[in-house]
């Protein structure tokens, strides 16, 4: 006997309602409140900026990122060269700005593989379950108990440096937490009221895995992956810093520049300053930008 | 209890085991010829003929793989490929500098970031709250390296408050015995390197220390701000306890449980951040070490320290999840 | 003088999505001893204006902007932050709706009942755990001196509600605020717990306001009873004169939407349409005027203030013989109440204005 | 560093023996000298000087081991110049001059097979073993007999030996009287002497090697303890002692009050040399006072240094390297002479040495330095990319990519920045039009490694030299055939020159020695094997009050001198 639920009784009145929300979708919904998220907005405006100065590099760039005595030595910051210059007299704003280019691109196809592999070892443990679930649950366990960038160092030493050793050095760190979240995701959705009417009704298990449970397990893997960017730009410049970025000396890859930049740290702080700083606001930039989006999608948060 | 700890024993076990497989694997099956892989050029007949020997690289893969396993557990770490000095000579020396870096980094991240956390809890939304939602969104964007670079200018070059580089002042002289600078400085009575020691260790450990900051800080405010809605909460103003009597006793014993499991997993974090760290700052401890031994090729060193930080971070997560229990009543008493 | 005098109590929660308008200016007294009944919908602002009363809004959301409330002669929202914690617990107790998480989980029984006792009495710990034991004992706990040392997670959730009414007990409280403290307990523990604490509060003097969403427990265990919707008093009246006589058509409907074993053909059972106002918006006219079957026009621009139903009846505020009064501007007469809708021909609930929401027409026109 | 590599044979006849070395005895002048002065100031005279205190010195790496027999890096080196001395010594300051040290004086055999060296009497190792003829027989014998385990790890051993037990060119060592040495040779070797300078020949105590398991009956070098740091490693007679090393932090000496030479005893109580791989961590650590004194700085940051009045740059004076491009002509179009000039012409040396070298170097205009004996200028191409850019067209390769290597993480004397150096070279390559696939190793083992087996096409190295002749450079560092064979390094025959070189070592008269080493110069320019590009002097910096310190270019440099003006 209970006055507790109103909503129960007035069900034949909600319907028009509910469509309403409904049909405004998750991700139009997601994206509205995403905009109201003051901090979320600063880190979505980085991002842009970041992305548009990546692609838009060749074109914003005064100089080519290898050009060389395009100014004198260590200058300070002018209006010709906004970021100074390098030894060699290399534009730094330009080689910042196609820095961008590469960290975006080592740092977006290193998650994109982490999210795949990832992905691939979570739906496979929790959609099969059983030994399966054991055995790759155990292989996580082993890449989560080496700190990630000993293991990204000991996966470059085996293969050699290179782009793609990077890439994949950087992937495979991220592995396990993409496939624990998938693999937790999928876990709770097969418990859900609607999967298991789904199986009821004789649907296969490889299609309620797809067509079900995968979908609704996406929002949690795209609120990591964009968290995780943000470390992975960190960690790439780590790699940098430590030698072992990319193997064309000249890239203009932030970790690599630090480490120039470091030998001038009394007679030009300001390198180590754009360029650290070019790393700090990206990462700022995908960490709150990963934060609004896991407000703004998850639907416990919602207030 | 107690079987709460032999199941969290027991899977362990095949961590460990998958662990030595992928080590193995690290320094066995290297893609091309071992010899070549490597001693690289210096290999003579007679260094080739010793190594393969000494990794028994003539016997069937599973025989290597089972004396692998038997070496560790004689506690034979392999040695050098380069100076054939055997792993924990030159480990126990190195070693000691890494565990004061990473426990002084925890200290000043779990000293600082609890209270931050609950400073901006106690405040949510205010602008304290801001306050420390944006350093802590700072700290986990800054990498150690700029961050390490950044203090050395300001505060050791700049102001010239505190060195830049070493764990000690290598003018004192200082023999250490068990190379835990502040144990051996502490014994000797020597208090002015104590201090020294102390001093060296305020950067290095600021630096490594900003990323577990900023994460512990995040989940102290989380975990207060969760912790303080309970009803139990609630209940405790009810009964008219002081406000730092709910704090302490009501609120913190309860949200302490989801900080230690974080503190916990930034060991692994702090254990690779120091080999950055250890970089910047000149600092005598194994991060260095493993990235000259990648420098060399010498595998067997990357190899054997990979496995001991992994070995560290499994303990300590064991511990962890010990003292959780014990935290917990509710697995306490299950 | 009565104990507990509250006098147009206001709180709002200022959030990120806006002001919620919890309670409107609610006042209502209570007499030493007395059983008063609080009911509503979740949201009607009943545990709120509990939780304002022991000034334990949740900060800094929830504040208290208008009214008082005096308490054996204390206006308690002037009281100091350190003489309102010697009040809490002391003469003022509360049991909360869920004993599941009201106790905390990583401290012994033993533990919270003796601190509750230390935080008011200069006694030792082991006077203080005497009186634990005794006060398990009185609640009807088994072995208690064993059970001291439980944690929560050990008890059954019955149990853990006993536990909470012997901690509520404990100071010998003058006023006890039970909020919901059946609502998530087995249904054949209910009334236990229920009886233990009718007895207890009784034999006690303790004064009782009893927070539920349930009339079934408020019949049985209340002299009064004050009806909430959305932040206001809508009807107050000794519990026999309001189940005897609803007069508010929110009352009207609340009874008519459960079943009664007694159920006769004639008395069908007839839901409340639609869903409580936002209470994000500051109430403009009756804020029932959306889901009310007697709605006049001026129900949605004017809300009625609390009256007496017998026009000109002398003002009693507490007791058994308290007045009956209602806030509406179209109360339904007794055989409408009986009936569960205006039964006057051609009686027509007035239209909504322009950008009103109107759920009756929802429903109207909705899917059949 | 020596980077004496595998199989460069040091086994060679110098005619510009210590005897007569004075032809080219660079000028020992530097030393530490506040920058407002600007000239170099005469060593204040001893009497000023002030006993005492603690020297931090920063060097670019740890040392490897603490026996001067299984070393062949600089670091040890540098180092155990300090507590060990051999029975002769590289001069202060010089690269070439030999004078006494353990023995006394010395004589050569009319044959040039026998050396006989009177040993200095009075004289104790640091454990108070005193030093006699048995003392160092011991210690030669050990050397000439390490057990093949061990021979990896003694490679100048082998080098200067000619090889171990029965095979070695030394054919007995042997007391002939308590002060008396007689090293007896199977044929005539006029480098031995010299060689007998490097710290390889220091002579330990053979007390402290029996007790270190140093005496060759430990197979495995890392029970060696004498080699490992124990604590009786290290034991010499110089004018300080070992006393610890921390691996990875420090190795700590400290003064030998009792040193045999009392002009020479030390100022100093005690050095700690510290490695400090990063520069700008030396220069971080020089401006805040936790180093005095770093061995090698990048010249970049001279400027740095000079702006800052607490500290000082120490200039080494004479040069006594070469950096080139390395070239192995089993590749195209690298084998093409047109493209090798080409390369020659294309790179702007000046914009280098003014960059990356503060001006502290020279444009290489031969294989060798200037001032080194019978040097004589090459005209070698200077910067004319036109030229270049018309030598490519007229060479008729068409496929004009060069897989171009550098190390990745070092820093040599030679070479202060070799990426930024590499860096700037690509660029100027290719701005002549040729393409250039930028590769890169690590120094060790890899790069040193994978460049002597002839894997490179075109790469970066350089020499600093072990002592200052022709044959140290043109023969031993580049040209010189291995096992009667162009190197695999460069894979460049000339057998012309080959014969001219050996001809020129076993010259007896110096007039002929000279004509045939200008020979082997024109020859070699003629080819343009590889493109010689800088000679530099390698600049130390030090805290201002850092005194008496004697640089060389060859880094063999002793710290007694030193004394701290605090």
């Amino acid at each position: 006997m209970s006055l507790e639920t109103p909503g129960v009784t007035a069900v034949a009145a909600a319907p028009r309602r509910a469509e309403e929300r409904v049909s405004r979708g998750l991700w139009s919904d997601a994206f509205s409140r995403l905009l109201r998220n003051r901090p979320a907005l600063v880190g979505l405006i980085c991002i842009t900026a970041f992305i548009g100065v990546a692609i838009l590099a060749p074109v914003i760039a005064p100089y080519g990122p290898y050009e060389q005595r395009t100014g004198g030595r260590l200058e300070a910051p002018s209006a010709a060269h906004l970021f100074g210059t390098d030894l060699l007299g290399r534009d730094m704003f330009s080689r910042v700005l196609y820095g961008a280019q590469i960290s975006l691109q080592v740092g977006v196809i290193a998650v994109l593989m982490a999210l795949v592999m990832g992905g691939l070892i979570g739906a496979l443990a929790g959609g099969l379950g059983g030994w399966v679930d054991s055995v790759l649950m155990r292989v996580t366990d082993v890449l989560l108990a080496i700190p990630g960038i000993l293991l990204a160092i000991g996966i470059i030493a085996w293969l050699d440096r290179g782009m793609l050793q990077l890439m994949l050095a950087i992937a495979v760190t991220y592995v396990p937490i993409f496939a624990r979240l998938l693999r937790g995701s999928i876990l709770a959705l097969r418990e859900s009221d609607y999967v298991i009417a789904a199986g009821a009704v004789g649907a296969s298990r490889l299609r309620l895995l797809v067509r079900h449970m995968l979908p609704n397990a996406l929002t949690p893997l795209i609120v990591q992956a964009t968290l995780i960017l943000a470390t992975a730009i960190i960690d790439i410049a780590g790699l940098g810093f430590l030698g072992l970025g990319p193997p064309d000396p000249r890239t203009p890859e932030w970790g690599t520049m630090l480490v120039d930049a470091r030998r001038f740290l009394q007679t030009a702080p300001h390198i180590v300053f754009f360029v650290g700083g070019a790393i700090v606001v990206s990462a700022i930039g995908f960490n709150l930008l990963g934060d609004g989006l896991r407000e703004s999608l998850d639907p416990r948060l919602k207030r | 209890m107690l079987k709460y700890i032999v199941r969290r024993l027991l899977a362990t076990i095949p961590v460990l085991l998958g662990l030595s497989i992928v080590l193995f694997a690290f320094v066995h099956l290297l893609p091309g010829d071992p010899c070549t892989a490597i001693l690289g050029q210096r290999q003579t007949p007679a260094a080739c003929a010793r190594l393969r020997e000494n990794l028994g690289l003539n016997d069937p893969l599973y025989v290597q793989y089972l004396d692998y396993i038997g070496g560790l557990l004689r506690g034979d770490f392999g040695a050098s490929v380069i100076n054939s000095k055997p792993f924990f000579d030159e480990f126990s020396v190195r070693f000691p500098g890494t565990v004061e870096l990473t426990v002084a980094a925890l200290i000043f991240a779990v000293g600082v970031g609890i209270p931050l956390g609950r400073l901006a809890a106690r405040h949510a939304q205010g602008w304290i709250d801001g306050l420390v939602t944006a350093i802590s969104l700072f700290g986990i964007s800054i990498p150690v390296f700029v961050l390490g670079l950044v203090l050395v200018l300001i505060f050791g070059v700049t102001l010239g408050w505190l060195p830049t580089q070493g764990r000690i002042e290598a003018r004192a002289g200082f023999e250490p015995t068990t190379n835990f600078l502040l144990l051996d400085t502490a014994l000797a009575g020597r208090w002015d390197l104590f201090v020294d020691v102390l001093r060296h260790l305020i950067l290095p450990a600021i630096a490594l220390g900003s990323i577990p900051l900023a994460i512990i800080a995040r989940i102290t405010r989380a975990s207060v701000i969760e912790v303080s809605n309970e009803d139990y909460v609630r209940t405790a103003r009810a009964k008219g306890l002081t406000e730092r009597r709910v704090d302490d006793r009501h609120i913190m014993r309860n949200a302490w449980l989801p900080v230690t499991t974080v503190v916990g997993l930034q060991v692994g974090g702090l254990l690779g951040g120091a080999v950055l760290t250890e970089t910047v700052f000149g600092w005598n401890g194994v991060g260095r070490w493993v990235v000259d031994a990648i420098g060399n090729r010498d595998l067997t060193i990357v190899q054997s320290t990979i496995l001991v930080f992994a070995l560290i971070f499994l303990i300590v997560n064991l511990i962890v999840d010990v003292g959780y229990a014990f935290l917990n009543p509710r697995i306490r008493y299950s | 003088m009565s104990l507990l005098d509250v006098r147009d109590l206001i709180v709002r929660f200022r959030t990120a999505d806006g002001t919620i308008h919890a309670v409107n200016g609610v006042s209502f007294e209570l007499e030493a001893g007395e059983t008063l009944g609080l009911v509503g919908e979740s949201g009607c602002g009943k545990s709120v204006t509990n939780l304002a009363l022991m000034r334990l809004l949740p900060k800094p959301a929830g504040r208290i902007e208008g009214g008082q409330v005096i308490f054996d002669g204390l206006d308690l929202l002037t009281l100091s932050e350190a003489e309102m914690r010697d009040l809490r617990g002391k003469e003022i107790a509360m049991i909360f709706q869920d004993p599941m998480t009201s106790l905390n989980p990583v401290l012994t029984i033993e533990e919270q009942l003796v601190e509750t006792i230390r935080a008011h009495r200069r006694v030792s710990k082991a006077d203080a755990r005497r009186r634990a034991i005794a006060l398990l004992e009185m609640v009807g706990i088994p072995t208690p001196e064993i059970r001291l040392r439980s944690f929560p997670h050990q008890f059954s959730g019955g149990m853990r509600q006993r536990v909470m009414i012997a901690m509520a007990l404990a100071l010998e409280p003058k006023l006890l605020v039970a909020d919901e403290p059946t609502t998530a307990l087995d249904v054949t523990i209910q009334a236990q717990v229920l009886d233990l604490l009718g007895r207890l509060t009784t034999e006690g003097g303790t004064a009782l306001i009893l927070i539920t969403h349930d009339l079934g427990v408020v019949a049985g265990m209340t002299q009064r009873i004050n009806v909430m919707y959305a932040g206001y008093i809508v009807e107050t009246a000794p519990t026999p004169e309001l189940f005897g006589h609803p007069s508010h058509p929110y009352t009207v409907g609340l009874l008519h939407s459960i079943p009664k074993v007694t159920q006769r053909d004639d008395e069908e059972l007839i839901p409340i349409e639609g869903r409580p106002p936002d209470m994000r918006q500051a109430p403009v006219g009756c804020p029932f005027a959306s889901r009310c079957t007697w709605r006049l026009e001026v129900c949605w621009t004017d809300n009625p203030s609390l009256r007496p139903v017998q026009a000109g009846a002398r003002l009693v505020t507490t007791g058994p013989e308290a007045t009956h009064q209602i806030a509406c501007h179209n109360p339904p007469t007794a055989e409408e109440a009986t009936a569960g809708r205006p039964v006057r021909p051609g009686f027509r609930p007035a239209p909504a204005p322009a950008g009103r929401m109107d759920e009756l027409v929802l429903l109207a026109e909705g899917p059949a | 560093m020596r980077p004496l590599r595998k199989g460069a044979v040091l086994i060679g006849v110098l005619v510009a023996s210590a005897a007569c070395g004075g032809a080219s005895s660079p000028s020992p002048s530097a030393v530490t000298s506040p920058p407002a002065d600007g000239a170099t100031p005469t060593p204040p005279p001893a009497n000023q000087a002030k006993a005492g205190g603690t020297l931090v010195v920063a060097l670019p790496g740890d040392i490897t081991r603490t026996d001067p027999a299984l070393i062949d890096d600089s670091n040890s080196s540098y180092v155990m110049q300090q507590v060990m001395e051999g029975l002769v010594a590289l001069a202060p300051g010089s690269t070439s001059e030999v004078v006494p040290a353990l023995a006394e004086s010395w004589t050569l055999s009319p044959d040039g097979k026998t050396y006989t060296f009177k040993i200095r009497q009075g004289v104790k190792f640091h454990d108070g073993t005193p030093l006699d003829a048995d003392a160092v027989v011991y210690n030669y014998l050990r050397w000439k007999s390490f057990p093949t385990e061990l021979q990896d790890y003694s490679y100048y051993a082998g080098a200067v030996f000619g090889g171990y037990g029965e095979s070695s060119n030394v054919a007995s060592v042997v007391a002939v009287d308590p002060a008396t040495v007689a090293i007896t040779l199977k044929s005539p070797s006029s480098s031995f002497l010299l060689a007998q300078t490097l710290t390889v020949f220091a002579i330990s105590s053979p007390t402290a090697l029996k007790a270190g398991k140093a005496d060759n009956t430990e197979l495995d070098i890392s029970k060696v303890e004498y080699a490992q740091g124990g604590p009786t490693a290290m034991v010499g007679t110089g004018p300080f002692k070992f006393k610890s090393w921390v691996v990875g932090d420090n190795v700590t000496i400290e003064k030998n009050p009792d040193y045999w030479n009392k002009d020479a005893t030390a100022y100093l109580d005690a050095i700690v040399f510290k490695p400090v791989a990063e520069e700008a961590q030396r220069l971080n650590g020089l401006a805040t006072g936790e180093i005095d004194f770093a061995q090698t700085i990048a010249p970049v940051d001279i400027a740095t240094i000079r702006a800052n009045s607490e500290l000082a740059v120490i200039d080494r004076g004479e040069s006594c390297n070469t950096m080139q491009i390395s070239i192995n002509q089993n590749y195209v179009p690298v084998n093409n002479l047109k493209i090798r000039e080409a390369i020659a012409s294309a790179v702007n040396r000046d914009y280098l040495i003014e960059t990356f070298y503060a001006g502290l170097a020279v444009p290489a205009d031969n294989w060798m330095p200037v001032n080194t004996l019978y040097a004589k200028p090459l005209n070698l191409p200077t910067y004319d990319p036109e030229r270049a850019k018309q030598l490519i067209a007229e060479s008729g390769e068409t496929d004009l990519t060069i897989d171009f290597y550098y190390p990745s993480d070092v820093t040599r004397p030679y070479m202060p920045d070799p990426k930024g150096i590499f860096e700037a070279i690509t660029s100027d390559l290719e701005a002549v039009g040729l393409t250039i696939v930028p590769k890169t190793e690590t120094w060790r083992p890899d790069y040193l490694d994978d460049e002597y087996a002839g894997k490179f096409e075109m790469w970066l190295l350089g020499w600093t030299c072990d002592w200052s002749g022709p044959d140290n450079f043109l023969k031993t560092a580049f040209f010189g055939y291995v096992d009667g064979a162009p190197s695999t390094e460069f894979a460049y025959r000339n057998d012309e020159l080959e014969k001219t070189m050996n001809d020129a070592l076993a010259a007896t008269d110096e007039a002929t020695a000279k004509a045939l080493w200008e020979k082997a110069q024109d020859l070699i320019r003629a080819d343009m094997p590889t493109v010689p590009l800088i000679n530099s002097t390698p600049p130390a910096a030090a805290r201002a009050d850092v005194m008496g310190f004697v640089g060389s270019g060859g880094l063999n440099e002793y710290f007694h001198s030193v004394w701290l003006d605090r």
